[in-house]
């Protein structure tokens, strides 16, 4: 036999890095996002103040811009006292050392959240894409109601009542966001399980549990994971809301929707700078998880 | 539209009825003491240099009452109604409206026995726990108004008091609870499952002899009132007053800013304070009975240790929440009621911001350095009101701040009004809490101890934090009867300085109750429950 | 017929008039016609073609290769991102690619027609068909909305659609792809064009749907005297309808002759590379007795959702595959030869009758006892990439069965995985590779490989060579016989594509609407055909014919319309509203299978009358 | 056909919510949260607790309750009579409250999407016809951008910038002047109200009361929507049929009509949902410009413990989604005839 009825190794996988370069957007919203992972694990530890101790005068404003060559020039030669390079709140915490410490705090909700929606969605999903029985059926009711559910007054509702600490927003989070799982899930379960290679596994003697934890589960978790990345960044978004209402994370924890939401009103008087900075911090961030969900889903989908 | 008057404020009234759900909320009982009016107030004491008018508490003054008899033998109180008082629906003013406002108390029907509660405490005969009796004959007896309160004539009712007690006359200043319905109106509106028209007074309107009366009334979202045409102390100024919600305090301030608003309330003081430079506004602000103080609970460890409780007094940054928490507005509080009370007293030597003497006095308390503090980090939680965090939360940064420097692990604990208020009221678990709520309406030492420091086995209400000291208790029982105004005067004096010297409260500061007001208006008026009186303002 | 037919145009149908095409004028003419999408290198890279007034020409290529760019570039248009970016089109000399818009849009739908590949994909699935054919006339000639759809009423009638005003009402998905082909013809013909471009337009489709349309399409365009360009991939199209023959290759032309020289010249080009099939391995005679899987009276009946019907799916099928033995399992789409081969392996249960595999009932085993058999029993399904999950190495995929069904170490999997990868013609390189790096010949060799994992003795292969190219199809029924050769193995091989079936087994079972029709040998059934059905399908069968285009031939034995849904089967014969035979006992009498004098077996009492008495059926016999 | 369609779906939506009253009914009341305390304020005596506990009907066994709460007491008045209960904050009829605050977030709701409707629409198909171009790239990026911003934020700083500084917008205090006295309510919903009144200048006041809101709502959704409008479009226009419409010299205009209609329903979906969504999560843009609709209704329910109010708020947004997922299903079956059929 010839070699001309199979191609090894096409060039299929080139331009599947090509396209990803695509946009010069890109290569930012992935510099953001990197950005803010290493902040997450660094961030407290490089901070020039401790981001919860209140001790220095209130609302100070963050020095002039011209002075900032020379403020750095100082702080990177260790000359000089530590400079509240964003100003300070209300409470006299440093506005920098927070903005750059909240990523761990947003980022463990939202990655955490998400996780655990992730954990319930995607099993109930497979279930009941792969099973379709009363039961699944039963299943996908609960999911439509659950999906139903006014996100944010149940998020509410769950923290409120059941006290504000991360642990009760991020199960608020993962149970409300499940269902988009438990949906994208199990319509891809469907595809999936209608493929030849399940026929093929079952005809080889395979059980149904292997086939659909082996072959359909694996290949199914493409759009969620591309989800994911746009779950992760509205729940940094929600839980800013969320600590609007009072019912977010715990002060003085650094986190951006938290200041945002204390200092929205200094606004009014002329105290930009403790919102207007994790506001900035938040928004890039949503929107680079946006942008590489976006990034994801187009590579996905050809 | 110079008669026009609209006040932003962070909520308007949930209800009317001051037995409904809702009398708690600061904003239901600025609605009800427009319109509801009281028995005796204070006479005005002149205003204070920021323009606040305050009361002379040494002399109260008749309102719907023109005089008053007390005969201390016979423990009676014979109170003499002012004549040709015409309510908003025009109904003259009699004895029949002060009977039916007693009977509506006793028959504690509604959501919440408040009227009731401040009668009990004035030992009105008949107002007695029975009307809660699990045995309904008992308690339906005990519902009737028998001979405690008599209706002379139209205009002339006797009180029978079952001790020496001058609560009762005190508390009858307390409008939220003791002004005086128009009976003939409510009872239009009673039915037979709400005899005393509870649903009424809660949702549609309270009818009385105030000042204003309702126009129009959007629970959530506004209330407007009109000047009461038949006030036999003549019609209000602004014949239209406006409340409006406005949830973002920051929005209230803006709006006050560009003239649009007459008044505001419910900002913090960083914001009151930005508006003091604005032109065409004024903030008008008295230190009146709002004070700031740390709760820690006698029944959680390591609270119960007295030289841990004063290591921490001696570590609280006084000024520092004056400074961040006020902006300047509040003053260290140096006793356990508000200086402005008849029967304050000064703590002999108050604590204030002493490291060295914090860290000596951990030390004795068996926590050199903080060591040990560890395994109560959960005692250590901060408990505060987290609707309030734009105003506590400056404080309670500045207290953690100070506190873990000496090693102490304190976090912070934002919870929920409800929440807070069931835990530190029914639950009277809340270990360590920031506390800027509590005030005796009442004005009086006597009113005070029994609320919150008086130990329940001695007759005391609240006691957030459990306190029990039999000195203390017995004191009270002295107190509480003592005929003689001198030697009561000294019992609660000593009173409390036994509460400073075991640090049963930690009082931090006292603040100014304030207001923003358009410069234009003038005449703001200071009464105990902190709700302005729209009828007292004038240009 | 009612189309309204341009009558300086009309010259009458009649066969072998091509010569004359070389003389007349070009209609459409290409030069340099390059289009690219984004990404160099461009797919269609200096396109030269004339055709000339009247002409059927054909344009061969693989798959890939840009055919339907180029279609679709010789209107002016490519799918974006694709552009045009040299090259010149000219239709009767004016530069299509330089005029106006407006002028196109005139040239595109009035003066050329387009077909293409997928039809149900190229309606708007939104509008009525009635309303897109009325769309497009309307475009191009002044008319009211009511003028437009009795146009399409006429048009649909005209393409052969029975009931054409109700299918005007029809959606796209409610259509068969046949259905759906005769209205793209009906749009692309609706104002008369003279250039009609057909890329692909029967693949998917059946052959016998197939033969009808081409049937048509060519005497439509004969009879208005318009231009064909004729896009496909099947030699037996081109050869069977075409007076001229392009080859492309990598996105240009590459040879270009008559239709008479392409049919005589031995095949060159990977196109149909020749019929050099190795002669049968004869299966063993002593196991004749003892069928390796006998199939007795199974049926299989599904429920439609929301009703008391059901799908008719099988009806009472029954037949013996003897050790070393292919049966072939022919028939139209959707007659049911899937369900069947599921059926054999239990991945579909039977709702009525049995499998016995070796004398045992398969029906009445429990997971463990069919967990044994299923090492003896495989199946390879029709697509190959879709068979084999992606995201598996081709040593993880080949070692699945092992580690089901042997006790082998790591090492001794990999072991067998490198022979099984020998035994099917692939480098051991392969293992290390993930699907996607395949080509489909391959990766149609993997699915065979792990079905040979565990020795089998029976494999179904379910259509295993319908998407391959050509080439790779030959390749694989070699590999397919050798296997035979070698490993005894018996098959099931359910196919379209008769060529290969006539190549490959031995055995032949024609199914038609759930039932088998006709039961023979190779021989029997592709120089004799009985049934009627086999007849039709055998006719409609485009074999290269070196002699004679089949639209030069005398009549054929054709079938009327389309498959019927097989949820209300008529009382009598299955086929009988299709049948050019039928009677009227047809209709009342049920039709069994009944074994022949000549040891086939049929379900027509009229071919069995006639055997036995003679009847009056015309038989063509296909030389 | 289609109504018994819609007829399994509305009873299978009545059982989802009735189990969903059910689960709120008793997962609130497992919460760590004691609504009594509120009410009694500092005068807890045991006595005042007991009353105020009864007068809630606390004091009842769970079962009781719950049986009030749904009239199967025999005392009826009921959920199933459509009563939801007596909210125990302000004593008034849920019902009665949900009615007045829910009008106004929907027609802020409506406004805004209709709104960004006809923003995202032209802009989304706009991109779409030329991707890749430097308006598609920005639209691309501000697709992504508006969906990623807190609307708390904006509208403060709208607020900010349009009224407090420009003095341009009428200030935050909800949809009319507060010192004018507003008609009696005939629908609840103002706007519509005016017009039936013939009211034109109260109705030209609401718009302008809701500008603000309205364009910090339209700010956020246009991104999204935006950002689905175009990616369909370019999806669609790249699709078979358009190329098929094109090569049958049909009409650039036709085309694009062929493309936006399969275009439409899945942007449609979004939009449902995303309304859905804002029905509660509007509460951050109802509180900044103290409108008073359903979601601050929620807010307050919540932070007081008011449990007929909290699962008052949840049943009818709940009820409210699962109906227009309802009415979208329908709609996509009339404008997709391949639903509609299968
Ligand atoms: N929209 C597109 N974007 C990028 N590449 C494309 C696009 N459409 C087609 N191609 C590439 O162009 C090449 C030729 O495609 P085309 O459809 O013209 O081939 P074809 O000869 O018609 O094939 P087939 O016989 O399978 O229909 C293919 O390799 C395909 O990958
Ligand atoms: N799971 C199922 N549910 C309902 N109907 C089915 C199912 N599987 C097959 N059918 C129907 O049974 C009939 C036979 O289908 P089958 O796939 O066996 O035909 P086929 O001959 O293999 O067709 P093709 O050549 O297109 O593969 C068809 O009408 C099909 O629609
Ligand atoms: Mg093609
Ligand atoms: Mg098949």
């Amino acid at each position: 036999m010839s070699s001309a009825d199979f191609t090894l190794i096409r060039e299929a996988t080139v331009p599947r890095l090509r396209r990803l370069r695509g946009h010069g957007l890109t290569i930012v919203a992935g510099l953001v996002v990197l950005a803010i992972l290493l902040l997450a694990v660094i961030g407290p530890s490089i901070s020039p103040f401790d981001p919860t101790v209140a001790d220095a005068e209130p609302f100070l404003p963050p020095p002039n811009l011209s002075a900032w060559p020379g403020l750095l020039w100082a702080a990177l030669s260790g000359a000089g006292t530590p400079v509240h390079w964003f100003g300070t709140d209300a409470s006299g915490l440093d506005v920098f050392s927070r903005v750059i410490s909240a990523p761990r705090t947003d980022l463990s909700i939202a990655v955490l959240a998400n996780g655990f929606a992730l954990l319930i969605g995607v099993p109930a999903g497979l279930l009941a894409g792969y099973f379709r029985n009363w039961g699944t059926e039963t299943l996908m009711r609960v999911s439509d109601v659950l999906q139903s559910f006014p996100v944010f007054i149940s998020a509410m509702i769950l923290v409120a009542l059941a006290g504000q600490s991360t642990v009760n927003i991020v199960a608020a989070l993962a149970v409300l966001y499940s269902p988009i799982y438990v949906r994208l899930m199990r319509a891809e379960v469907m595809t999936q399980g209608a493929r030849g290679m399940v026929e093929a596994s079952r005809a080889l003697g395979s059980s149904e549990v292997a086939i659909a934890i082996r072959h359909v589960l694996p290949n199914s978790l493409g759009p969620t994971l591309v989800q994911s990345s746009v779950t992760i960044g509205f729940a940094i978004l929600l839980t800013a809301g969320l600590s609007f209402v009072g019912a977010g994370v715990r002060p003085p924890t650094p986190e951006w929707g938290l200041m945002i939401s204390n200092g929205a009103s200094g606004i009014m008087l002329g105290q930009w700078w403790p919102s207007v900075f994790p506001g900035i911090a938040i928004s890039l961030t949503v929107f680079s998880f946006a942008a590489l969900g976006d990034v994801l889903e187009r590579a996905y989908r050809s | 539209r110079a008669a026009d008057l609209l006040l932003l404020a962070e909520d308007v009234p949930s209800g009317l009825d001051p037995d409904g759900p809702s009398i708690a909320l600061p904003t239901t009982q600025e609605g009800m003491v427009q319109m509801l009016e009281p028995l005796i107030d204070y006479e005005p004491k002149g205003p204070n240099d920021s323009g606040f008018v305050l009361p002379d508490f040494s002399k109260p003054r008749g309102r719907l009452l023109e005089a008053w008899d007390y005969d201390p033998k016979a423990l009676t109180w014979t109170l003499h109604l002012r004549k040709g008082v015409k309510s908003c629906a025009g109904n003259e003013f009699t004895a029949d409206d002060l009977i039916y406002t007693y009977g509506r108390a006793l028959s504690t029907s509604g959501a919440v026995p408040n009227a009731w509660f401040l009668l009990n405490m004035g030992s009105i005969k008949g107002f007695t726990n029975d009307v809660f009796s699990t045995d309904k004959a008992v308690a339906d007896a005990a519902k009737k108004l028998g001979d405690g309160i008599k209706k002379i004539d139209d205009y002339t009712v006797v009180v029978q008091q079952t001790e020496v007690n001058p609560l009762y006359f005190v508390n009858m200043a307390v409008t939220i609870s003791q002004g005086v319905f128009d009976a003939k109106e409510m009872q239009k509106h009673a039915t037979a499952a709400d005899p005393w028209s509870h649903d009424y007074a809660n949702n549609v309107n309270l009818p009385s002899f105030g000042a204003y009366c309702l126009e129009r009334w959007v629970k959530d979202s506004q209330i407007s009132y009109r000047a009461n045409p038949n006030y036999y102390r003549g019609k209000a100024f602004y014949d239209h007053v406006v409340v409006k919600k406005v949830p973002e305090a920051a929005n209230r301030l803006v709006t006050l800013r560009t003239g649009q608003a007459q008044m505001v309330q419910g900002l913090n003081a960083h914001q009151y304070d930005s508006l003091k430079d604005a032109k065409g506004v004024k903030v008008e602000g008295v230190l009146g009975n709002e004070g700031l103080f740390v709760v820690m609970n006698f029944k959680t460890k390591p609270f119960d240790n007295i030289k841990l409780r004063q290591a921490i007094a001696y570590a609280i940054p006084y000024e520092r929440i004056v400074q961040v928490g006020y902006s300047g507005q509040a003053k260290q509080w140096e006793g356990v009621i508000p200086s402005s009370y008849p029967g304050f007293v000064k703590q002999a030597q108050p604590y204030s911001t002493d490291l060295a003497k914090a860290k000596a006095l951990l030390a004795e308390a068996g926590f050199p350095d903080g060591k040990g503090l560890d395994a109560y980090k959960d005692a250590f939680k901060l408990s505060y009101v987290s609707e309030k965090e734009a105003t506590l939360g400056p404080v309670v940064n500045a207290i953690s701040t100070a506190l873990r420097a000496l090693n102490i692990p304190v976090t912070l604990d934002p919870i929920p009004q409800t929440q807070y208020g069931d835990r530190q009221i029914v639950k009277k678990d809340l270990g360590f809490a920031v506390n800027d709520q509590e005030k005796p309406i009442g004005v009086d030492a006597g009113y005070a101890m029994k609320l919150f420091f008086v130990s329940k086995e001695a007759g005391g209400i609240n006691n957030m934090m459990n306190y029990a000291n039999p000195e203390l208790d017995a004191l009270w029982v002295k107190a509480k009867i003592e005929g003689d105004p001198a030697a009561r005067n000294k019992e609660l004096a000593d009173m409390q300085n036994i509460l400073m010297r075991d640090v049963a409260w930690l009082p931090v500061v006292e603040f100014k109750t304030q207001f923003g007001l358009s410069d234009k208006v003038n005449g703001l008026t200071w009464v105990t429950d902190n709700s302005p009186r729209f009828y007292d303002l004038k240009n | 017929m009612t189309m309204p037919l341009d009558a300086t145009r009309q010259a009458p149908a009649s066969a072998g008039q091509s010569r004359e095409a070389d003389l007349a004028p070009a209609i459409l003419e290409a030069s340099g016609l390059t289009v690219g999408y984004g990404a160099p290198p461009p797919i269609v890279a200096g396109f030269d073609l004339t055709i000339r007034r009247g002409e059927f020409v054909g344009l061969l290529g693989e798959s890939g290769c840009g055919k339907s760019t180029a279609a679709y570039a010789l209107l002016g248009l490519a799918r974006p991102p694709g552009r045009i970016s040299a090259g010149r089109v000219a239709f009767k000399g004016q530069d299509l690619l330089t005029m106006p818009a407006a002028r196109q849009r005139e040239i595109r739908g009035k003066h050329i027609g387009l077909i293409v590949q997928n039809p149900r994909g190229a309606l708007n699935p939104m509008l009525r068909v009635g309303r897109q054919i009325g769309n497009v006339w309307r475009a191009h000639n002044a008319g009211s909305a009511t003028r437009a759809e009795e146009h399409a009423v006429e048009m649909l009638k005209l393409v052969g659609i029975n009931d054409p005003k109700r299918r005007t009402e029809a959606f796209a998905h409610e259509l068969s792809g046949g259905m759906a082909q005769r209205v793209l013809i009906a749009i692309a013909l609706s104002s008369t064009p003279e250039l009609l471009i057909a890329d692909e337009p029967t693949s998917g489709l059946d052959v016998t749907i197939q033969a009808q349309l081409l049937d048509q399409m060519w005497q439509s365009t004969r009879r208005t005297h318009s231009s064909v360009l004729l896009i496909t991939q099947e030699t037996g199209i081109v050869a069977n309808y075409c007076d001229r023959v392009l080859v492309m290759r990598e996105g240009r032309i590459v040879e270009d002759m008559t239709a008479a020289a392409y049919r005589r010249a031995p095949r060159r080009s990977l196109l149909g590379a020749g019929n050099k099939a190795k002669t049968l391995a004869t299966p063993g005679e002593d196991d004749q007795a003892a069928p390796v899987l006998a199939v007795d009276h199974v049926s299989r009946f599904f429920p439609v959702p929301g009703s008391t019907k059901r799908v008719q799916a099988v009806s009472d099928v029954s037949f013996d595959i003897a050790a070393g033995e292919t049966l072939g399992l022919v028939g139209e789409s959707g007659s049911g030869k899937t369900t069947v081969g599921r059926c054999l392996l239990r991945l579909i249960e039977p709702s009525e009758g049995r499998v016995l595999y070796r004398g045992e009932p398969l029906n009445t085993l429990g997971k463990t006892g069919m967990r044994r058999i299923r090492s003896k029993l495989q199946i390879v399904l029709q697509d190959p990439y879709d068979s084999l999950d992606p995201r598996w190495s081709i040593l993880q995929t080949l070692s699945e069965p092992l580690k089901l069904h042997t006790d082998l170490s790591g090492a001794g999997r990999a072991k067998r995985v490198e022979e099984l990868l020998a035994q099917v013609d692939l480098p051991k390189t392969v293992a290390a590779l993930r699907p996607r790096d395949l080509g489909s010949g391959a990766l149609q060799r993997i699915n065979i490989a792990r079905a040979l994992a565990c020795a089998p003795d029976f494999i179904v292969l379910d259509e295993p060579t319908s998407v391959l190219a050509p080439a790779a199809r030959t390749s694989l029924v070699e590999l397919l016989l050798r296997l035979q050769a070698e490993l005894g193995v018996s098959f099931l091989f359910i196919s379209h594509d008769l060529t290969t079936v006539s190549q490959i087994c031995h055995r032949i079972a024609v199914m038609y609407l759930s039932q088998v029709v006709e039961v023979g040998t190779t021989e029997q059934v592709f120089r004799d055909p009985q049934h009627p059905y086999t007849r039709a399908l055998l006719a409609s069968h485009l074999d290269p014919h070196p002699e004679e285009r089949r639209v030069d031939r005398a009549v054929q034995e054709r079938l009327a319309g389309e498959i019927p849904s097989p949820i209300d089967l008529p009382k009598g014969c299955y086929l009988q509203s299709r049948c050019p035979h039928a009677v009227e006992r047809c209709a009342t009498e049920p039709q069994k299978l009944v074994r022949a004098a000549d040891g086939r077996m049929l379900r027509c009492w009229r071919v069995l009358a006639d055997e036995l008495g003679g009847s009056d059926i015309p038989l063509v016999h296909d030389a | 056909m289609l109504l018994r369609y819609i007829g399994r779906r509305v009873a299978v939506s009545i059982v989802q919510l009735l189990g969903l009253v059910v689960v709120v009914f008793f997962l609130i009341r497992l919460m760590p949260a004691d609504p009594v305390a509120r009410l009694v304020g500092l005068n807890a005596s045991k006595e005042a607790y007991a009353q105020a506990s009864h007068s809630l009907g606390l004091d009842q066994p769970l079962l009781t309750q719950f049986l009030q709460y749904f009239g199967l007491d025999g005392r009826g008045g009921g959920l199933l009579e459509g009563h939801l209960g007596v909210s125990w904050v302000t004593n008034g009829s849920v019902l009665t409250e949900i009615g007045q605050t829910l009008p106004v977030t929907i027609q802020l709701l409506t406004l805004s999407f209709i709104i960004t409707l006809l923003i995202a629409v032209p802009v989304g198909i706009a991109g779409a016809s030329r991707p890749g171009g430097a308006f598609d790239r920005g639209v691309f990026v501000y697709g992504l951008f508006g969906g990623s911003q807190p609307e708390f934020w904006w509208g403060l700083m709208f607020i900010f910038v349009f009224f407090f500084k420009l003095g341009i917008a009428p200030a935050p205090l909800g949809l009319v002047n507060p010192m004018d006295m507003p008609s009696e309510p005939i629908t609840g919903f103002i706007l519509l109200d005016s017009l039936l009144r013939g009211e034109f200048d109260v109705f030209l006041d609401v718009l302008w009361h809701l500008a603000l809101p309205t364009l910090t709502l339209v700010f956020i959704l246009s991104g999204p929507i935006i950002k689905m409008v175009r990616q369909n479009m370019v999806r669609a226009l790249g699709s078979d049929f358009v190329l098929y419409a094109r090569a049958a010299g049909l009409r650039e205009s036709t085309v694009t009509r062929y493309a936006f209609r399969i275009a439409l329903a899945p942007a449609l979906t979004l939009v449902g949902i995303l309304y859905g969504v804002m029905l509660g999560g509007a509460v951050l843009v109802e509180t900044v410009f103290s409108l008073g609709g359903i979601g601050q209704y929620a807010v307050r329910a919540v932070l007081a413990f008011d449990y007929p109010a909290i699962q008052g708020v949840v049943l009818v947004i709940t009820s409210i989604s699962l109906g227009i997922y309802l009415v979208l299903d329908l709609v996509y079956a009339v404008i997709d005839p391949r639903v509609a059929r299968s």
